[in-house]
């Protein structure tokens, strides 16, 4: 039977292939596994896999050659959400349901029809980072963020919440995406009279950096990083360092850790094995993002019966509490994202790896 | 005999680029109607145009630009920014941005231009990086590093959408480039370009104010550059800082290089080879960067000076 | 009034007084030749005068009006050209591309009219180019016109040089050492050339070492050594000047010059 | 003044690497007038080959040593395959070369390594060191010696040995090379392998600040061609001041002005000096001679 | 000492030696001329190996040559100073003269360079300068200098005497025999033909890639042909 195409647009390499690499693994791990189970409907599953290198412009050619050369029925893909954008109007004016793996809230607000995505959004990391400050009696902080699209995003989102919180923020610092020393920046912090604690939003080797030189200049306070950094790499690349960190994550960073009746222990079990036997990598969380979104297709098009688009992307919209790895999600049509702040755990870097922290468990 | 000395007479002459391109814009369509084809193809012709700035400058007047991403970003933000935060008209725009931008080059030029080789490079290569950093950095103007969405051009109250229309949008405008830029090679202007190219001394020697030239060349080739910037933000509906990235830069430079330097249909040649490769090279996979890196050499190595010229001096020298 | 009117000029190179102190005048029709040992300061001194170098001191004046400190490309337009010692030739044009840049100046075009291709601009092309093959005759190179300079040899830049300096229909032409390279009977040319152009009424500053060539056709000579001016004269009584019979002209030299006049 | 000793410890540890990555476009510039585009792939290689060469069990002193010589046979068979075939090619075509080498060897590179970040443990641990109030760590201190090694070597090299001035010499004038009897094709041939030699060396010692992945040369060789272009092309000690003083920029400018336009803040700084000097700090101010 | 055997060599397509013969002796003085783009740049280019050969071959000292890389020439004793001088811009005179004996450090070279330092007094006075602002006659004596510098059987001096003050010509032509008398053969190209023949022992006449003429120096100075077309006289 003729294979069931599925299209994605990754940024395999660039400055976000940490994010984008695990993402492209993962898929294609996913589309083997579920050849070798039979496939869908009936059919095999074809990826058609591109890569865009990090730059907009060739997203958006790739969305076209998706379309329109290679005819998939869906999207699962766009790793940033600069490429996410750039690549929605292909999309929506084809009417292929496209689930973006990226993080900015203006991919899925206002909401488009055909437009879904499966990691959480900055705001609600910011909200659960700030709860975690409440509860501890935190009120004033320092940021320090990467200006990156994620860490500008994110600072972004994080300051539009901050007053909710009764926390102010007292001092506001960037660093370049590839920049290699932050003292400057935290030295800065350091002079600023009542910080209480340090927010780095930021992804990639930034908050490693940061969290190093944090430690070089003897900074105590407490340090929160985003869940830019939820991969096993962070903790190798900022050492010792890390001790004490606390970051909000999803699920699948702590599988092991998580209780016997979570619902998500068994799911984050499966895909942790499998990926990790595949790749020989630890599973980050930007492989689990792909992981949901090409379920949350596969599944949507099971139920549809069908794998005519429009209908997938019905199904898709009716999708209700899938548990994926990275939370459980329900869509709906004023809800393209369908997670809340309770599919983040709060995670403290305890003797070179996550613990959950207790409140959150 | 008659056929040969036709053949060499054909490419020596000034529009025949010009009417090739033509042929070739004529026949894109005929051969590869998806849309998909037809956007690679206008992301070729705008490339090229913004290329074609660069033929100028440095194919011509010999001066090196590592930063001519910065004019395109801001010809490209222009057409964003504009329409969006000031509700100013998307073509007018696109005209504002190219002004604009050969102010700045004027500006920057003046300065700048007096430096020579390697040190010209760092300090455009330093304009350019300091334009991607304010759009970077400027998010409440810019939308910042995810960009900013761009409002569809019009034409003279025809709204310019869908592919194939835009393919005609791009191939229009790159055939006025080129036509512009053979006019200049083939003038004057031209001649005194490529003279201070070889030796300043004796170009100024010869009356040229050496100075001024530079800066028209550099002012032209911003021009260029800015408005395939604005017509790549307008196509696209979005535009990110990457446009006027460093990476960016060397891009369009390896582009005027690859073709050939100096030459308009090479330029043209040079930009396919850096949009419809990767694009042929998916199929690879992850070993997708090294094969372009190696073509790329293989490419500079037999063809040292690039692909139309080294050809057509081939043909040439095996002519009677 | 002279024509070209050099006063007083100076310029150092880190302590070493490259040209100190040195005036002279040249006459329309005139050639004024200037002759010295080797790192006397004559190709310097042509630096100074065409704006090339700033003088440190000194005034050039042409046809009574102030050029000192002029930019080079200025003082083309008031009428001074000059060719080069160390070959600047466009290397990457043909013979006639390069006289054609010489014709710059007498250009009627616009930067616009060259953009927009103008009818206007294929017609100053093709002046240019029958101006540039007629200077090419001139100086002998007609039937290398369309040759890349790149491959000529040596002798033909030198008159490659001149036939561009004309190209700028100058009222002084600078000449710095035209008949290098060039052998006996060549130089014989290039002598009746100077001779040309110095009829037509423009005034030529000569820098040589060929003495034949330069006791020939000068009607003035400057002797300079180690920046300063030893003797000026008319060929005749300088050659005879021990000093520079032993500073620069030498057995060999003054034998030549002697020749010149027979 | 803590603060400000702060900056400046952590300005040089910057600038010194960058010098590092400066140094090595030196070599390669001295003797083809060539800018070599994959200069910061040789940093690469070096950090990433002592990295999995380390976590295959060898020691850091070992694994550094291979990797030098690794990274050393990669720009002898650059200029074997890639530069030598286009001998007699403008600088213009050996620079894109170098571009196409810089795009290759980062493609093998994702695939031989990965695309992940990686680190080295700091030679002398990571225990920073009190000074007037401020910290400084002991890599830095390593980063700064190695730098200070290098520029005296290299610059007694092209100043007083005959195989530097020969280096020099090709640059100067192929033909006239030739002519003397100079090897070009050799001297080219270890321009390219001390370059990468130097490459890598910056590589293994600043991987335990800067991190490493696959693509971090492209960043490392612009900074190291601004350092490089401050100071004044071809010259080794103004290849370390240029470093040195854009490592101090940027920091001074992220601490003082704005950590967002540090760059800029960098490169204005540039752009200003090259207005006065036109060819760098140590460039040289000589009249070019017509 | 040296052969040429039909010697061919071309820019490109375009041949401009065509089956060159010629023969240099040792210890002989030979003198080469020559109209403008005769070929005899070429020539010479093409013995120290900067120019390919088509064809033909080029026998020094009983070993062919043709095929041998420059440097490999340079060991075996052939030096050049080239037209157009091509000295090393950048670095100082003493330099220059150095990287001229690159081939040849030997226990003489401090002799040599002493020697050309007083066959050219100004290259001592200016020894720590960059080559580049030397004046043009200067340059010249370098590029002489240099090519001693290299203790050369064989000597190819492409119009020396181009650009120099007329009482150095004749020290150089004096130098030339000096050289001459240490046991040195030179191969000269010089637009001055009359003195150049004055001091050769034989000499040949290039006309466009072709030997048209050749014989002794005196043979030539009297011959009428050479007279008018390259004497002037
Ligand atoms: N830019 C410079 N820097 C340093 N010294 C210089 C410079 N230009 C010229 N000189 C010196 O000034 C002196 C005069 O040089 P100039 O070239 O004027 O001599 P010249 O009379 O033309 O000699 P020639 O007959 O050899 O061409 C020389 O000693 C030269 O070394
Ligand atoms: N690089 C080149 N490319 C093509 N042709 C060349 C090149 N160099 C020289 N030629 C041609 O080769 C011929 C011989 O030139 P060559 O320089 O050997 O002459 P020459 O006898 O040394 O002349 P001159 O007395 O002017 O120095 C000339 O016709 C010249 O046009
Ligand atoms: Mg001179
Ligand atoms: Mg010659």
């Amino acid at each position: 039977a003729d294979p069931i195409k599925i299209g994605s647009v990754v940024s395999a390499t660039g400055p976000s292939a940490f994010l984008g690499d695990p993402e492209a693994k993962t898929l294609k791990l996913y589309v083997e596994e579920l050849n070798k189970k039979g496939g869908l409907l009936g059919r095999p599953v074809e990826l058609v896999l591109y890569d865009d290198g990090g730059d907009a412009n060739k997203a958006r050619t790739f969305a076209t050659r998706l379309v329109e050369d290679d005819k998939v029925v869906a999207m699962v893909g766009g790793t940033s959400t600069g490429a996410t954008m750039a690549m929605i109007p292909v999309f929506e004016e084809a009417g292929i349901p496209f689930v973006s793996l990226a993080g900015g809230i203006e991919i899925i607000e206002p909401v488009r029809a055909f437009v879904f995505k499966t990691p959480h959004t900055d705001k609600t990391a910011c909200q659960k980072i700030f709860e975690d400050m409440k509860a501890r009696g935190i009120t004033k902080i320092g940021m320090i963020s990467g200006t990156d699209g994620f860490g500008k995003s994110m600072r972004n989102q994080c300051l539009k919440v901050v007053g909710g919180y009764n926390i102010t923020v007292l001092a506001d610092e960037t660093y370049g995406a590839t920049d290699s020393d932050m003292t400057p920046q935290l030295n800065k912090i350091k002079n600023t009279a009542g910080v209480e604690a340090v927010l780095n939003p930021g992804f990639g080797q930034g908050p490693a950096i940061v969290t190093r030189n944090y430690a070089q200049l003897g900074l105590k306070l407490p340090l929160y990083q985003s869940h830019g950094v939820a991969s096993k790499s962070f903790i190798e690349l900022a050492g010792p360092a890390a001790e004490g960190v606390r970051l909000p994550a999803p699920a699948i960073l702590v599988g092991d850790k998580l209780a016997a009746e979570d619902p998500q222990k068994a799911v984050v079990a499966g895909y942790k094995a499998s990926y990790e036997k595949a790749t020989g990598q630890s599973v980050s969380t930007f492989g689990g993002y792909g992981f949901d979104g090409i379920q949350l297709v596969t599944q949507a098009i099971d139920k549809a019966k069908s794998a005519e688009p429009k209908k997938i992307r019905d199904a898709l919209e009716a999708t209700k509490s899938y548990v994926g790895v990275t939370g459980v999600y329900s869509f709906s049509p004023t809800d393209h994202l369908g997670l809340g702040t309770d599919s983040f755990r709060m995670l403290e870097i305890r003797g070179g790896d996550w613990t959950l922290d207790a409140a959150t468990r | 005999m008659a056929a040969t000395a036709n053949l060499s007479r054909v490419l020596r002459a000034r529009l025949t680029p010009l009417i090739v391109l033509a042929a070739l814009m004529v026949l894109v369509p005929v051969l590869a109607p998806s849309s998909f084809h037809l956007r690679v193809a206008a992301l070729v012709w705008i490339f090229a145009l913004a290329a074609l700035g660069l033929t100028i400058l440095m194919g011509y007047a010999g001066q090196v630009s590592l930063g001519h991403a910065g004019f395109v970003g801001i010809g490209a933000y222009a057409v964003a920014i504009g329409p969006a935060r000031l509700g100013l008209d998307p073509l007018l725009c696109l005209v504002l941005g190219a002004v604009l931008a050969g102010m700045i080059a004027y500006g920057v030029g003046r300065p700048i231009l007096k430096l020579k080789g390697y040190y010209l490079a760092i300090a455009t290569l330093g304009f350019g990086v300091i334009v991607a950093l304010v759009l970077h950095s400027e998010a409440e103007i810019t939308g910042g590093p995810d960009g900013m969405a761009v409002s569809r051009l019009s034409l003279f109250g025809w709204r310019v959408s869908g592919a194939l229309n835009w393919y005609w949008v791009t191939s229009g405008a790159l055939l006025i480039g080129a036509l512009l830029a053979l006019n200049i090679a083939a003038s004057p202007t031209g001649r005194a370009l490529r003279a201070l190219h070889d030796s300043e001394v004796a170009a100024a020697g010869a009356g040229i104010d050496v100075g001024a030239k530079k800066l028209a060349a550099f002012v032209v080739a911003a021009v260029y550059g800015a408005v395939a910037g604005g017509l790549l933000a307008a196509m696209n509906g979005l535009i990110t800082p990457e446009a006027a990235s460093f990476s960016h830069s060397i891009e369009l430079v390896a582009m005027v290089i690859i073709g050939g330097l100096g030459s308009v249909f090479g330029t043209v040649v040079g930009a396919a080879f850096l949009v419809v490769l990767p694009q042929m090279l998916t199929a690879l996979q992850e070993y997708e960067q090294a094969v372009l890196g190696l073509l790329i050499m293989v490419f500079m190595i037999f063809l040292p000076q690039g692909i139309v010229p080294s050809i057509r001096a081939y043909i040439l020298e095996r002519l009677p | 009034m002279s024509l070209l009117e050099v006063r007083d000029m100076g310029i150092s190179f880190g302590g070493l007084r490259a040209v100190d102190g040195v005036s002279f005048t040249v006459e329309a029709g005139q050639v004024f030749s200037i002759i010295g040992p080797n790192g006397a300061g004559k190709t310097t001194l042509f630096n100074l005068v065409t704006g090339i170098y700033r003088p440190s001191r000194g005034k050039v004046t042409l046809a009574g009006a102030d050029m000192t400190g002029l930019a080079p490309h200025l003082l083309v337009r008031r009428g001074m050209a000059r060719t080069f010692q160390n070959l600047q030739v466009f290397f990457r044009m043909s013979a006639v591309e390069n006289v054609m840049v010489g014709c710059h100046l007498a250009e009627r075009t616009s930067f616009l009219a060259d953009l927009l291709g103008l009818p206007s601009v294929a017609r100053q092309n093709k002046v240019t180019r029958e101006h540039a093959l007629a200077l090419l005759g001139r100086v002998g190179l007609a039937h290398l016109a369309d040759a890349s300079a790149g491959a000529l040899p040596y002798g033909a830049l030198k008159r490659l040089e001149i036939a561009r300096a004309l190209a700028a229909s100058p009222k002084v032409l600078l000449l710095d050492e035209p008949a290098a390279g060039c052998n006996a009977v060549e130089t014989e040319a290039i002598d009746h050339l100077i001779a040309d152009i110095a009829k037509a009424g423009v005034g030529v500053v000569l820098i040589e070492h060929d003495m034949k060539l330069v006791m020939k056709i000068s009607d003035r000579v400057l002797v300079l050594a180690q920046g300063r001016p030893l003797a000026e004269g008319p060929p005749r009584v300088v050659r005879e000047n021990p000093q520079v019979i032993a500073a620069y002209l030498g057995d060999h030299g003054a034998r030549e010059a002697d020749r010149a006049h027979g | 003044m803590s603060e400000f000793l702060q900056l400046v410890f952590s300005g040089l540890t910057v600038g010194a690497i960058y010098a590092l990555i400066a140094l090595g476009f030196t070599l390669i510039y001295n003797a083809s007038d060539v800018i070599n585009f994959a200069q910061g792939d040789f940093v690469m290689i070096g950090g990433m080959a002592t990295v999995f060469l380390m976590s295959a069990g060898l020691a850091l002193p070992v694994a550094a040593f291979i990797a030098v010589v690794a990274s050393v046979g990669v720009g002898l068979l650059l200029h074997r395959f890639a530069i030598e075939p286009a001998r007699g090619a403008s600088p213009v075509t050996l620079i894109m070369i170098t571009i196409g080498a810089s795009i290759f060897i980062k493609g093998v590179a994702q695939i031989v390594f990965d695309k992940q970040f990686h680190s080295l443990p700091a030679f002398s641990g990571d225990a920073p060191i009190p000074v007037g109030g401020a910290t400084l760590l002991p890599q830095s201190l390593w980063v700064l010696g190695t730098t200070l090694g290098l520029v005296v070597a290299l610059y007694l090299f092209l100043e007083h040995t005959l195989s530097g001035k020969a280096l020099l010499a090709t640059a100067a004038n192929r033909l006239a090379a030739r002519l003397v009897g100079i090897n070009v094709t050799l001297i080219l041939a270890m321009a390219f392998g001390l370059s990468a030699a130097i490459g890598a060396l910056a590589g293994v010692v600043a991987t335990p600040i800067t991190l490493t992945r696959y693509d971090i040369g492209t960043l490392f060789a612009l900074k190291g061609f601004a350092a490089a272009m401050l100071g004044g092309m071809g010259n080794p000690v103004g290849a370390v001041v240029g470093g040195l003083l854009i490592g101090l920029l940027e920091t001074f400018g992220a601490g003082y002005v704005s950590s967002t336009y540090k760059d800029a803040v960098a490169f204005l700084m540039i752009l200003f000096v090259l207005f006065f000097l036109p060819r760098g700090l140590f460039g040289g101010r000589s009249v070019e001679r017509v | 000492m040296l052969t040429v055997e039909a010697i061919t060599s071309a820019y490109g397509r375009i041949n401009v030696l065509h089956e060159v013969w010629l023969e240099v002796k040792a210890g002989e003085i030979v003198a080469l001329v020559g109209s403008n783009g005769a070929g005899k740049t070429t020539l010479l280019r093409t013995l120290s190996g900067v120019q390919p050969a088509r064809s033909g071959r080029i026998v020094f000292e009983g070993e062919a040559i043709e095929r041998l890389e420059p440097h490999q020439r340079v060991v075996r004793g052939i030096s050049q100073s080239p037209e157009g001088r091509q000295v090393f811009g950048p670095l100082s005179v003493e330099d220059n003269l150095r990287l001229g004996a690159y081939r040849r450090q030997d226990a003489g070279m401090r002799a040599r360079l002493d020697h050309v330092f007083a066959l050219f007094p100004v290259l001592a006075e200016k020894r720590r300068i960059a080559a580049m602002s030397l004046s043009g006659g200067q340059q010249q004596m370098l590029a002489i200098g240099r090519a001693l510098m290299a203790a050369p059987k064989l000597l190819l001096l492409d119009e020396p005497s181009l650009g120099l003050a007329p009482l150095l010509v004749d020290q150089i032509l004096a130098a030339v025999r000096a050289l001459q008398a240490e046991g040195i053969t030179v191969l000269l190209v010089e637009q001055n033909a009359s003195a150049a023949l004055a001091i050769a022992d034989r000499g040949y006449v290039l006309e466009t890639g072709r030997v048209v003429m050749e014989g002794s120096g005196a043979a030539l100075l009297n011959d009428p042909k050479v007279r008018t077309a390259y004497l002037g006289l």
